[in-house]
């Protein structure tokens, strides 16, 4: 791709010429981001269009998919009220909680296990029986230890986002390079200076692609909890709509909840972004 | 072996790369260069001053700022499909072992494996390393890889060579047994060959022109030297020469200028 | 201060399985009366997402008291734990076992049902138990047909309606509005329990208790003011829902509840109203046709002699 | 650390010694396996034990935690009688189903959206909105289309394992060196030859964590989803014996889960191996 | 800077990796040699012999299959604390830029920000790249990651001080001014340096005293050569004088006498 020949005069200086193609890579960025906002806003119209239109002709059934519109005018109601924001506020500190919770002793198990690896062998089946037992059916004994209240719920989503965030951890941590362990390791580095300086840095992409699903499953752990037993949050009000056979307000509940994982994601990237600073752009 | 020739051509090109301030360094300016087909050019510069950087927008890897890279007088979009390169850094692929990395291209162009595995066998021979053909890369010493890299990049045959530093991880003499099998590769095959190294003796007894490059930042090319001498050459022979201890010498003078130039200079630009 | 002066605490945890249920309707009417503050408790509810959720929460401590239904103080007795259900707010179960508009088979009567799909709400739940019940009492075996867990709300809709099961014992609403969107004679229904004819014909009892509010025998006996004043509240909601119309009690409940289609919901609980108790008691013939309905599908109560006066308490009602 | 001076004189001479020492690795080798499964069964004698300690001396209530004993006696009966295999067959053909296909699905997403940038920038929020819909929520619909065979399970699994094999593959595509890249494109592949020669195998250890973790949550899929509506399946039998309130069966049923995710979990292992066998042996 | 002094020793060291084929692969065998306190050795012989494999296990990288490695007599356990190692492979921390790349051994040893980021641009200049400090590796020229690992490894000041191939990649003249500041370094400071490279002239001029290894597999000394050269040296003189041509000769000579018989021998043997 070559430069536009207008841009070409100021070219023959290196700095003018240096100044032009930084400009030009950030409007390219820009276009690329309306591009991609259009895009996005396209995919939303064609998809909500096409299912208010599929209800109307009855090929969808209304009660069970309502109406965008129904959704819509629900949310607007909720909003109006106001008590939705408490219900959000409970989900959400749930969810936050059993991220920021779960992927902490994800990582300090990750780390450890990677690093000791006589310990993670013995610990493997265990683990992988751990993160086979169906969450739902331990739900008596989540309220028999830590109540009715936020916390059974935490712990929900804490045994869903931990086995997430081990696996990737502890995978990441073993594929750094043996030769910056070695150079680290060499030049004097103890094995606390070795986590900090080597392990962690080097495991990052691991780590941040397993907090991107986490954060899905967090805000799930904490739904889910709340639908065994609740008396607030979002995952209560979803089941109580159910029980009254209200699917438009199941999925006005959906929809919120799925409007507030997009801000939590955001938060986990602008951090991923900032820590992966040093990265080269990917190859495309 | 194919017999097509192409000429190379960097009309004004200037490479520029984002630094962490926002501004851009750039690395070469102003490179002006011909390589006619079939001739072999070797590149000497400073470290850092943009060799690699010119074979990568060459290879099209890499898009200048300005300036257009011609081959055979038409612009290069995307890759360049033509040539060979011979990567500084390590490009073997891991999961393959010797014998099916020197293969690699040839697999890519569909070639069964009987005979593509009997070409990579051949040139696995050539470049020493018979006895390694089911090692894997991290098995392998430096210079083994280095190698390795060698036999894959020849194997494929093609019109544009591209080689960066490729034979400097090797012992003297084997580094004279990789030289000879490149100019038995060239020889005749109008192959166009565009060869970095540091190796001021190698570039000045290999090729038809050693081009020299400024220190960096907005790097250009501050000399050429053309070696006009007789081939097929002998390289034993040849570093005896007088022709040659001369070349070689204003090289090294005007080379060295260069590098304390980038020296005091070093201290006056700023990437940060 | 949490102490009620004499016998019991004045704050109150309700576990409910399902609050919305229209079975545990009584006891979010008395609290949106406001019987409870009358009374000077100060309750609260956890939804759980299930009768057995609730009774699990109660043996853990988390709540206080369950909305929830009978026959599990006599599974418990089975276990050796007692329970006691202290005031009742449904003399007719009101479970419907109805046929799915799209079933594979003619299904004329419960006898049809041999080899036939037949949902309920869980395994192991009352539906389930109602319908072994209704299996064995016509003769057939009790694995006759096989038996899905399909939940009491949108699922079991959806299961019916697609014909998935061949049959399904269902709650109301969901029933009402299945029959809504099948339209007129769309449903065939088998048994009905939300009348007295219908409780009578399947169990043979004038009442049948299910949903009842229940606690720790230790609890009903350390709290006694507290489970008075609970009942009377209770009794007073029935009262009040005998004096109303399906309308005006809907209008009474918490606004979510008509948030979807409040013609359904009116519908149901006009069907529905005639099944609530009117004065709170459990009936001990009742009870006994409880326990006989569970030594069917459960061993451990057939092989337990069940007392069924030691799971129930009705003088807490009786003013 | 040096030889045992037994071993010392065979090594002057290079081929013996060389014998000697693979010799010695794979007798350290079978070391470490015993130290390891012996250290496992103590674990688990020590776990096992306490607990049935805890429970006769009352301090862990039987209701919640049934005596290890009875659960162990509950699974003989279970063997002995044989219907439980038609139950763990329905579940294991249901996992084994989800994880097939919500690996190969993630897969494929994967790929396309790691190499096809700009579908990938535009799909985000919609990929992370549905990882963030509570499953348990949506089983109406999934029983609507996918009938309440076993179809609907698998589906249940396939939306867990979907997004944890997507993520990973997704960030495991994007890591690949460039200079890989550009070699082997500079070598003549075309796209789908990087694929299988450059991407596939470079991310395949990124593939394999995320099939770890995907190992229980398919079986965790299947089992919610029994959970929540089936006939048959070990999912069945567990909430039969909850709504029973029979616990003994609850955990019986989570042990054979446990121990079958072991099996499958093996043959991932052993595929993993074999396709990383090019691997050099992690850094200590 | 430190005056502890250290003796190497590798009292007949041998190491074999296993192969893929079950059997072990013997890089080298029988190796002893002892390099005395402050002296400064270079390490020559064909690629692939089993240089590399050597500094490994002096640093302790690397469990020898036989035989010790000492150090002032005492066998080495685990990793030896008292090295510094410039690897042939790049080691830099991708996530850390050149000034806190170079300054990461004094950060390991507690040294305050101010102090050792003082230290690390004396460093950063002493290697030309002063402008470069916050430039992460992936934006350096592969010569220029090479001079952060010199910086990186001349800053901790070890007492043993292992290099592998350090200056390949850097032209002539760069690579003059590292050698007077790894003699500048070294001189009179009682390291003892083991030095691996491919170029003998090098090795020649800067040792005193070189080491030939033979070409592998079982790869041993095959040869020593003491440089008995006075000190200081003028490099640039250096290479004119008659005794370094003689002894360079001779080296070249057995030198090539390995890579040839390591040549014929490459199809005798088989790795797999
Ligand atoms: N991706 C990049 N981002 C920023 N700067 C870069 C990037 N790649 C190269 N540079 C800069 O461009 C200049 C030239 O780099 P290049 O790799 O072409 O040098 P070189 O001549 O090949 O050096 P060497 O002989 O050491 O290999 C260097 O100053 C380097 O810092
Ligand atoms: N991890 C390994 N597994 C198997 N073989 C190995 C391993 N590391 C090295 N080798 C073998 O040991 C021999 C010596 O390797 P080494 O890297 O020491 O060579 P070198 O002398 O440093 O070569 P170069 O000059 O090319 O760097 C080689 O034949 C190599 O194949
Ligand atoms: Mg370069
Ligand atoms: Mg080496």
């Amino acid at each position: 791709m070559s430069a536009p020949p207008g841009t070409r005069p100021t070219d023959e200086d290196g700095k003018a010429g240096s100044v032009t193609a930084a400009a030009r890579r950030k409007s390219a960025a820009r276009r690329r981001r309306v591009v991609v906002r259009s895009m996005q806003v396209a995919i939303a119209v064609a998809g909500i269009g096409s299912w208010e239109i599929l209800v109307n002709a009855d090929v969808l059934d209304e009660f069970f998919f309502p109406r965008p519109t129904d959704v819509a005018e629900r949310i607007g109601d909720w909003l109006a009220d106001g008590e939705i924001f408490d219900h959000l506020l409970v989900t959400l500190t749930e969810a936050v909680l059993a991220l920021l919770i779960g992927s902490a002793l994800g990582l300090v198990t990750g780390f450890l296990l990677a690093r000791w690896r006589l310990l993670a062998e013995i610990l493997d089946p265990y683990i992988k029986m751990l993160n086979s037992l169906p969450r739902v059916v331990l739900a008596p004994i989540f309220l028999l230890w830590f109540g009715l209240g936020i916390w059974s719920k935490v712990v929900f989503g804490v045994t869903l986002v931990f086995f997430i965030v081990f696996f990737n951890t502890y995978q990441g941590v073993r594929e750094v390079s043996p030769v910056l362990v070695d150079n680290a390791r060499i030049l004097g580095a103890r094995e606390r200076q070795m986590l900090r300086h080597v392990f962690l840095p080097s495991a990052l992409t691991w780590i941040f692609s397993s907090l991107h699903v986490s954060v899905g499953f967090a805000i799930v752990g904490a739904v889910v909890g709340e639908y065994l037993g609740a008396s607030e949050g979002m995952g209560y009000l979803i089941s109580e709509a159910e029980g009254l056979l209200d699917t438009t307000g199941v999925f006005a509940g959906m929809v919120v909840l799925a409007a507030v994982v997009l801000v939590i994601d955001l938060i986990v990237h602008r951090v991923e972004r900032f820590l992966l600073r040093w990265k080269p752009v990917a190859p495309t | 072996m194919s017999t097509a020739t192409a000429t190379v051509e960097l009309a004004d090109i200037a490479v520029s790369f984002p630094a962490n301030d926002g501004t851009d360094y750039t690395a070469v300016a102003d490179i002006r260069l011909c390589v006619e087909a079939g001739t072999f050019v070797s590149v000497v510069g400073p470290t850092g001053c943009g060799k690699t950087t010119l074979l990568n927008a060459i290879a099209g890897l890499l898009t200048p700022s300005s300036g257009k890279v011609l081959i055979d007088g038409e612009p290069l979009r995307g890759l360049n499909e033509r040539v060979g390169y011979l990567f500084q850094q390590e490009a073997l692929l891991p999961w393959k072992n010797v014998l099916d990395n020197v293969a690699f291209g040839l697999q890519l162009r569909g070639i069964g494996r009987a005979a593509r595995e009997a070409a990579a066998r051949e040139w696995i021979r050539r470049v020493g390393l018979t006895g390694f053909e089911r090692a894997y890369p991290h098995q392998l010493s430096g210079g083994m890889r280095k190698r390795v890299a060698v036999a894959q990049t020849f194997l494929v045959d093609p019109d544009i060579l591209l080689m960066d530093e490729p034979f400097g991880a090797l012992d003297v003499q084997t580094r004279q047994i990789m030289e000879n099998e490149l100019l038995e590769l060239w020889t005749g095959s109008g192959k166009t060959v565009i060869f970095v190294t540091h190796d001021l003796d190698e570039a000045v007894s290999l090729s038809d022109e050693v081009v020299l490059l400024s220190a960096g930042p907005a790097s250009h090319i501050v000399g050429r030297y053309p070696i006009d001498l007789p081939r097929p050459r002998d390289l034993m022979d040849l570093r005896a020469r007088p022709e040659i201890t001369e070349i070689y010498a204003r090289i090294w003078a005007d080379l060295r200028e260069e590098v304390m130039k980038g020296y005091e200079r070093s201290s006056g630009y700023a990437a940060d | 201060d949490d102490s009620a002066g004499d016998g019991g605490s004045r704050t109150v945890k309700i576990g409910v399985g399902g609050k919305s249920l229209m079975v545990y309707l009584p006891t979010t009417l008395a609290d949106e009366l406001g019987y409870f503050t009358d009374e000077g408790l100060d309750v609260t509810f956890d939804d759980l997402e299930g009768g057995s959720k609730a009774l699990q929460a109660l043996q853990g401590g988390s709540v206080d008291v369950v909305n929830g239904f009978y026959e599990h103080t006599i599974q418990m007795q089975a276990k050796g734990r007692d329970l006691t259900a202290f005031v009742a707010m449904l003399r007719y179960p009101s479970m419907v076992l109805a046929v799915s508009p799209k079933a594979s088979k003619e299904i004329k009567a419960v006898e049809d049902l041999q080899g036939a799909k037949v949902g309920v709400t869980a395994p192991g739940s009352s539906t389930d138990f109602f319908l072994k019940y209704l299996l064995s009492t016509n003769g057939l075996e009790l694995d006759a047909a096989s038996v899905h867990g399909i939940g009491g709300d949108t699922k079991a809709l959806a299961a019916v309606e697609s014909g998935q099961v061949d049959a399904a014992v269902l709650l109301e609403p969901a029933f009402s509005l299945l029959q809504k969107r099948a339209g007129e004679g769309g449903v065939r229904v088998l048994e009905d329990t939300r009348t007295e004819a219908g409780v009578r014909e399947v169990f043979d009892v004038s009442t049948y208790p299910s949903a009842v509010l229940y606690s720790n025998a230790d609890w009903v006996d350390e709290n006694r003011e507290t489970a008075r004043k609970m009942a009377k509240a209770i009794v007073r909601a029935l009262n009040w829902i005998e004096q109303h119309s399906a309308q005006e009690i809907a209008d009474k409940m918490p606004e979510e509840y008509s948030a979807g289609e409040p013609e359904v919901y009116v519908a149901a609980l006009d069907a529905a109203k005639d099944a609530y108790s009117q004065d709170g008691r459990v009936s001990t013939d009742g009870a006994e046709a409880v326990a006989r309905v569970l030594g069917l599908s459960i061993p451990e109560v057939a092989e337990t002699d069940i007392d069924v006066s030691k799971t129930f308490t009705n003088e807490f009602v009786e003013e």
